[in-house]
């Protein structure tokens, strides 16, 4: 086994325990820690996919904003998660987990039926350079259309957060 | 000897520089911390016409020793009602993105733990990470002052992050890559100071300065309000992995503005290490000159300082560098 | 102006009639009897004459208790005292809490003190006791607290409530300046509501002085206010001499005035540097102790000690000044004068400071009559009251002097009115050096046992935070049978949860610094 | 850290202020929480209001930890102390354990650094700084 | 706006201009152990019982209790004997509970022989309450034998 | 280099299956409105996962599921930004944020 593999293995477990504890703790400031756990093994896994640009923005943009934002919510509404009570009732338990398992084993079976021929070794390197010249010359259209949507909802958040201040 | 050729031999050269170069930073995050603690003293002794640490050998010098010691002797005091796991993660936490930052910063033209070439996105990516362990620290106290102190630091570190990325991008853009090395490299026709990005090094500072809770803007440890902030609750040696963090974090964006700005290593005469020394010291001088002339800002104040004052000015800043360099 | 409220009370209330008092002897002009069922028609009366009610305490005389009121204006000198009569075994008054805020307070602590209920009064828990408290302090008998009333004193416990996210301020926060508690209901970062909760270092000097003869009750009066400690001592030695009809010759007059005008600068530095503290900026607060040390060292050569100096004695002083006096006094003035650039430069003009201070805590001029507050913080609000002037006690008549007054009432105008107050001082110190008489410093002929006669006085001066009274009531013997202080702090501080109302934490905490608060003389 | 209650709450942050500077023995930073205290220094009276929580602080600090008794009231209740008194302590060492007094009402700030170094002594059992001149 | 922000900057840096100015202006420490402020003669530390300007070998107390009885906190015990073949008292022990001591002069001010003064002791510190009950008698007659 | 574990294009398939899954679950189960917008993220990541991975295997030379990656961020980003807004919103007015409760509360 080399070194790679271990570190691999390790990121693997690391994720998929964050994703574990996301889903099964009982008090939401750990769901979201499990979160940030998954976000960091899966820039992790960007690295070993060769894309450092992107594991780079997963952490800046999903950890160092995204997480942030969510944790910022929880403190603003205080207190009320103070007590770690997060299960439902048990029949919402069951129907999530048969929901998952359904999916699960559905894609499961599509993933492997799946012929995936074109699986090639990678030699060119892409740099971050390839990502931002793609950016403005193929997906020009998608990218301004993503930056119109993130303007949209930054005033709609302003506006939200004006209305609930009239509101007092 | 041979064993540890054989052991560089196994884990591949590179993870061995890597190692190596963890082993060094962590030594430098140490003895570098504990220097700045003695400097923080002594220069806020003689801004007040006091002496400072002098007893504790010559000119006070083993004082901070000393007290790292007597924090390693502390009993480690846990909380009764504190959230336990929380508790114990967050200083452990809050040494993870300053690690990280010191891998890519280049103390010397050779001397690099390693270049990476998305250099910039690793330092931001991680210093926003900084105020995660803050956040972790005041949830997990239990203590309603802790817990003041995370939200407003969390509140203050979305607000001066953007700035901070504003104001370092007109580099990126003028240095034409993102490797650290590079833009140093960049530099020798001149600083980026004094080449049209001096507003930028102006807000970056003022941005950094917040991003470590430094003084005007320390408002998530604000002693006369929140008697100490969000590690109110800690105590002994997790303290001091708190107090080492910050006085790092301090080290760390003094290095990325002495990079960024003030061309890094280069310099006439001396060696780059020393001149790389020489001008974060002193912008570390410059912050610690802060916190010891200003009184402290309002919760709100800071929050639109940023975004009516710096952001725009920092996104003006970058709209002007990026047509001028197009034209 | 006397006359006048004299006679149009007599139109308001036929049946009672105020009497006259002779002012340099009582210390009040007008006493009026009034009874339980008419007590809230006269303090309303006042409040619409625009007098504050200044004093408010009780004095236990074993077959009755009474009530004492003072009223006083801020405009002319004409000072009232107002005694309703309670039975002692069940004493009761209706509350005038409505009328005054500040009466909220005082009706508080006459509570726990004497038993005396105050019908109508929506808060009446502890104050400044403790629930271990088996008695009624300050009764002559021993009264125990009974079942019922110790209920309802205990009634407040904040901590029990669930609903809320309350703060404790204190009683060991960095900010309170010593040990006040403020018990916060927060909203994010915003005040809910304030409310002090006192006592924490309550230290019975009142108690004492029933304990005490004149002479040896002389230390505590510097306990009290440790950072004014020579007003509070002025205050308490010209009042048992106006009492005994002791005459301080003129030379005495002259240094108490000095040395008085020293330490309000010395408590104003102190003030100012924990200000700018509070506000975070912590480099002022040593440049302000190191001119302070200035001040300690050259009173310490004329008093002996360094903060808690009992110097002035019955008819005098302890000693005369020390030769080098009046020269370290003279450098001192020329140092000082020469640092205001310097603190201007670095606190007053600092835009940091400017926004944290300016239009926080704003005081409209409804604030004074209704709390009665005094000091740097009515002055601020832009009433020129001043006790040194309003009624001069040692040698202020002699002297002009301006009075600085703000114009919003908010922390900047307190901030400055104060930093203007020691440049006035300094102004008043060489004024005073320059007529300063030789002579004798302590009058001849002191009995060792002070025996007042019987009467009860009321005396005020200006100590550094305010307008600070002394009430004695006195039966003839070498022991004060009730020592009342009514402390500036005290009545300052009261408005500090209507202004906390609905403000950011920092704000509130800027607003508490700016009272300059001396617990100690809050508890007493 | 600070425990400031009363009249020599001044004196001890004279102590700190420039003309003492009790921070060249190291001994600045007055932490305003327990937990990052190796020092309690109780300056002032205690009032028995006040006491639960000086013994709450007292447990919330870590061990080693050390108690000054600064000023008269601190030690024994000082003028404070008189019969039929009803609302102090008289002495913080009925309450914890004290390891230095510091007598005078208040104590100059020598004195308090006085106490530091008698500390120090205790500690380490022998005094590293000179003993200045005793006046009598 | 623009204005605000250049007022404000300039404002900050004449702060800066202070302190810096501190940096580099000679520090005003005392350094205690190592070298003492001037204690004035008139300082008040604890009392100390004076020689008699006649005899040096003796104090002039008479043991009249003047200073027990007026002492406000009780701190002082004066316990006198007769010694054979003499008038009046001598003084045996002088108890001062310094702990309780609030310095305010009284016992030096009615003293009818002025046989109490002031001492400079300004730094006293131990480790046991007990060191500050001082007998004066004691205190005395080391003084003298120095 | 095919001995290598990572250099499986399964694997990733299969973890952000995983992760897709977990989210699934707890956006059924969970009571509160944040710990579903939590899970939301869990299945955002995977899906960026998915695009990451099979354009490092299937078109090596090409940057599509990178830019894809990030187009999913930034809606991640959005959509977090919209939903914290409205969640605080919700929990001004009702002091709940608790999913099934808000049905009652609604009149």
């Amino acid at each position: 086994m080399h070194l790679a593999d271990v570190v691999f293995i390790i990121i693997l477990l690391i994720t998929m325990a964050g994703a574990l504890i996301t889903v099964l703790s009982g008090s939401i400031i750990y769901a979201l820690m499990g979160l940030i756990a998954t976000m960091f093994g899966i820039a992790g896994m960007y690295v070993y996919l060769n894309a450092p640009f992107i594991a780079m923005m997963q952490i800046l943009i999903y950890v160092g904003a995204i997480s942030i934002l969510i944790a910022f919510a929880i403190m603003l509404a205080g207190p009320m998660f103070k007590r770690p009570k997060e299960w439902t009732k048990p029949v919402k338990f069951i129907s999530g987990a048969i929901a998952a398992i359904v999916s699960f084993v559905l894609f499961f079976t599509v993933v492997m039926r799946t012929e995936w021929s074109g699986i090639k070794a990678a030699e060119a390197n892409m740099t971050t350079k390839d990502i931002g010249r793609a950016l403005f010359d193929r997906f020009m259209l998608p990218f301004e259309l993503i930056s119109l949507l993130i303007v949209v909802s930054i005033i709609g958040a302003i506006m939200l957060a004006l209305y609930s201040r009239k509101e007092k | 000897m041979c064993d540890l050729a054989a052991i560089i031999n196994i884990i591949g050269k590179e993870t061995a520089r890597l190692i190596l170069g963890l082993i060094g930073v962590l030594i430098v995050v140490v003895v570098n911390a504990l220097v700045l603690t003695w400097v923080e003293r002594k220069v806020s002794g003689h801004m007040q016409k006091r002496i400072g640490p002098k007893e504790v050998g010559p000119y006070g010098l083993i004082q901070p020793f000393a007290d790292g010691l007597k924090l390693l002797g502390k009993e480690l005091l846990t909380p009764a009602n504190v959230d336990k796991p929380l508790y114990y993660l967050a200083p452990v936490i809050v040494f993870i993105p300053v690690l990280v930052s010191f891998i890519v910063i280049p103390f010397d033209g050779f001397l690099q733990v390693k270049d990476i070439n998305v250099g910039i996105l690793v330092i931001l990516a991680f210093s926003s990470l900084s105020v995660l362990s803050i956040l972790i620290a005041g949830w997990g106290s239990n203590n309603k002052y802790s817990l003041i102190g995370a939200t407003r630091s969390v509140a203050q570190n979305i607000a001066y992050e953007i700035p901070l990325l504003l104001s370092l991008l007109p580099v990126a853009f003028m240095a034409n890559s993102l490797s650290l090395r590079d833009i140093v490299e960049v530099q020798r026709q001149g600083w980026f100071v004094w080449r049209w990005q001096f507003f930028a090094f102006l807000i970056y500072f003022i941005a950094a300065t917040a991003e470590t809770n430094r003084t005007p803007f320390d408002l998530p440890e604000a002693e006369s309000e929140l008697v100490a902030g969000f590690h109110t609750e800690y105590s002994g040696m997790r303290f001091a992995l708190f107090f080492l963090a910050e006085y790092t974090n301090i080290f760390i964006a003094s290095a990325i503005a002495t990079t960024f700005f003030l061309g890094g290593y280069l310099g006439p005469v001396l060696p780059g290490i020393v001149w790389f020394f020489i001008k974060t010291y002193f912008l570390v001088f410059v912050i610690m000159w802060f916190r010891w002339t200003f009184p402290r800002v309002r919760f709100d104040q800071l929050l639109n300082f940023s975004w009516k004052i710096l952001i725009p000015v920092a996104f003006a800043n970058l709209i002007l560098t990026g047509g001028i360099l197009k034209l | 102006m006397v006359r006048e409220i004299s006679d149009r009370f007599k139109e308001k209330f036929p049946s009672i009639e105020p009497k006259e008092i002779p002012y340099e002897q009582r210390g009040y002009h007008l006493f009026i009897e009034a009874e339980k069922n008419n007590i809230v028609d006269i303090a309303g009366f006042f409040r619409n004459e625009g007098f504050y009610l200044a004093d408010l305490c009780c004095v236990d005389y074993v077959d009755y208790l009474e009530l004492v009121y003072f009223f006083n204006n801020h405009n002319k000198l004409c000072r009232i005292k107002v005694t309703v009569k309670t039975d002692p075994d069940k004493p009761s008054a209706p509350t005038i809490s409505h009328i005054y805020n500040m009466a909220h307070w005082y009706e508080r602590e006459i509570h726990e003190f004497f038993g005396v209920f105050f019908e109508g009064h929506p808060f009446m828990v502890y104050l400044f006791l403790h629930d271990g408290i088996d008695h009624y302090p300050l009764r002559k008998k021993n009264v125990p607290v009974p079942e019922w009333d110790r209920q309802i004193l205990n009634s407040f416990r904040p901590e029990e409530q669930e609903d809320g996210f309350f703060l404790n301020l204190g009683p060991q926060h960095p900010s309170t300046h010593g040990v006040l508690r403020v018990v916060v209901k927060m909203n994010g970062e915003y005040m809910l509501s304030a409310e002090p909760v006192l006592g924490y270092l309550h230290r019975m000097h009142e108690k004492m002085a029933e304990n005490r003869t004149y002479q040896q009750f002389l230390p505590n009066a510097a306990r009290m206010d440790y950072l004014g400690a020579l007003n509070f001592n002025l205050g308490y030695v010209a009042t048992v001499e106006k009492l005994c009809g002791i005459e301080a010759p003129e030379r005495a007059q002259y240094i108490r005035t000095i040395t008085c005008e020293l330490n309000r600068i010395s408590s104003h530095l102190l003030w100012f540097g924990a200000f700018v503290a509070d506000l975070g900026g912590l480099t002022p607060f040593l440049y302000t102790f190191d001119d302070r040390e200035n001040i300690l060292d050259i009173l310490e050569a004329t008093a002996g000690s360094r903060l808690t100096y009992s110097y002035f004695r019955f008819g005098g002083l302890y000693n005369d000044l020390d030769e080098n006096f009046v020269d370290a006094v003279k450098q001192f003035i020329t140092r000082l004068r020469s640092r205001f650039s310097m603190y201007e430069n670095l606190v007053t003009g600092n835009v940091i400071f400017i926004n944290r201070v300016k239009n926080i805590g704003v005081m409209d001029k409804g604030y004074p009559i209704r709390y009665g507050c005094s000091g740097p913080v009515i002055r601020s609000t832009g009433i020129p009251f001043d006790i040194r002037r309003h009624e001069p006690y040692a040698v202020y008549d002699r002297i002009d002097f301006r009075i600085p007054t703000g114009t919003t009432g908010d922390n900047m105008d307190r901030y400055l009115v104060r930093i203007q107050e020691m440049e006035i001082s300094l102004d008043i110190i060489e004024k005073a050096l320059k007529d300063l008489p030789a002579g004798p410093y302590k009058a001849e002929k002191i009995p060792k046992k002070l025996k007042p006669p019987k009467g009860d006085i009321y005396h005020t001066i200006e100590s550094p935070r305010g307008e600070l009274g002394v009430y004695i009531v006195s039966d003839e013997s070498d022991v004060p049978y009730r020592m009342r202080w009514r402390v500036p702090s005290y009545s300052n501080l009261m408005t500090f949860p209507e202004l906390a109302r609905g403000s950011l934490i920092a704000d509130a905490i800027a607003t508490l610094g700016s009272y300059d608060l001396v617990i100690p003389e809050i508890d007493r | 850290m600070t425990f400031g209650l009363a009249c020599c709450a001044i004196e001890m942050m004279a102590g700190a202020m420039a003309r003492f500077d009790i921070a060249r023995f190291g001994a600045e930073v007055f932490r305003p929480s327990p937990r990052q205290a190796d020092l309690m220094i109780v300056n002032g009276t205690v009032t028995k209001k006040m006491a639960p929580t000086v013994v709450t602080l007292y447990e919330q600090m870590p061990s080693p930890k050390w108690v000054i008794a600064m000023g008269n009231c601190a030690i024994s209740g000082g003028p404070f102390a008189f019969k039929g008194q009803y609302n102090i302590i008289e002495g913080i060492d009925k309450l914890i354990p004290v390891d230095v007094y510091v007598p005078g009402c208040p104590p100059r700030p020598e004195a308090l650094l006085e106490g530091l170094m008698k500390l120090e002594e205790k500690i380490t059992g022998t005094r590293r700084f000179p003993v200045p001149e005793q006046r009598w | 706006m623009v204005k605000d922000v250049i007022i404000g900057a300039i404002s900050l840096i004449k702060g800066m201009g202070v302190t810096i100015k501190a940096f580099f202006s000679p520090v005003v420490t005392v350094q205690y152990p190592r070298e003492t402020i001037n204690i004035t003669p008139r300082f008040r530390g604890h009392t100390k019982l004076v020689a008699d300007p006649e005899d040096p070998e003796k104090t002039s107390c008479i043991v009249c209790g003047m200073c027990e009885r007026n002492c406000p906190s009780n701190s002082i015990k004066v316990e006198g004997e007769k010694k054979e073949g003499e008038k009046k008292k001598t003084l045996k022990r002088y108890i001062l509970n310094f702990t309780t001591c609030s310095h305010c002069g009284l016992c030096v001010e009615t003293c009818p022989v002025d046989a109490l003064a002031f001492s400079a002791d300004y730094n006293p510190a131990d480790f046991k309450k007990e060191t500050f009950y001082y007998d004066l008698m004691l205190e005395f007659e080391k003084r003298k034998k120095r | 280099m095919t001995g290598y574990i990572f250099n499986n294009l399964h694997i990733y398939l299969f973890l952000a299956l995983f992760l897709m899954c977990c989210g699934i679950l707890g956006i059924v189960y969970r009571r509160t409105l944040i710990a579903m917008l939590i899970c939301v993220e869990l299945i955002m990541n995977g899906a960026g996962l998915n695009f990451v991975a099979i354009n490092r295997f299937l078109y090596p030379d090409r940057v599509n599921g990178q830019v894809f990656t990030l187009f999913i961020m930034g809606i991640a980003a959005a959509e977090t930004a919209i939903a914290l807004a409205i969640i605080i919103l919700i929990f001004r007015r009702f002091k709940n944020i608790e999913g099934d409760r808000l049905k009652e509360m609604k009149d």
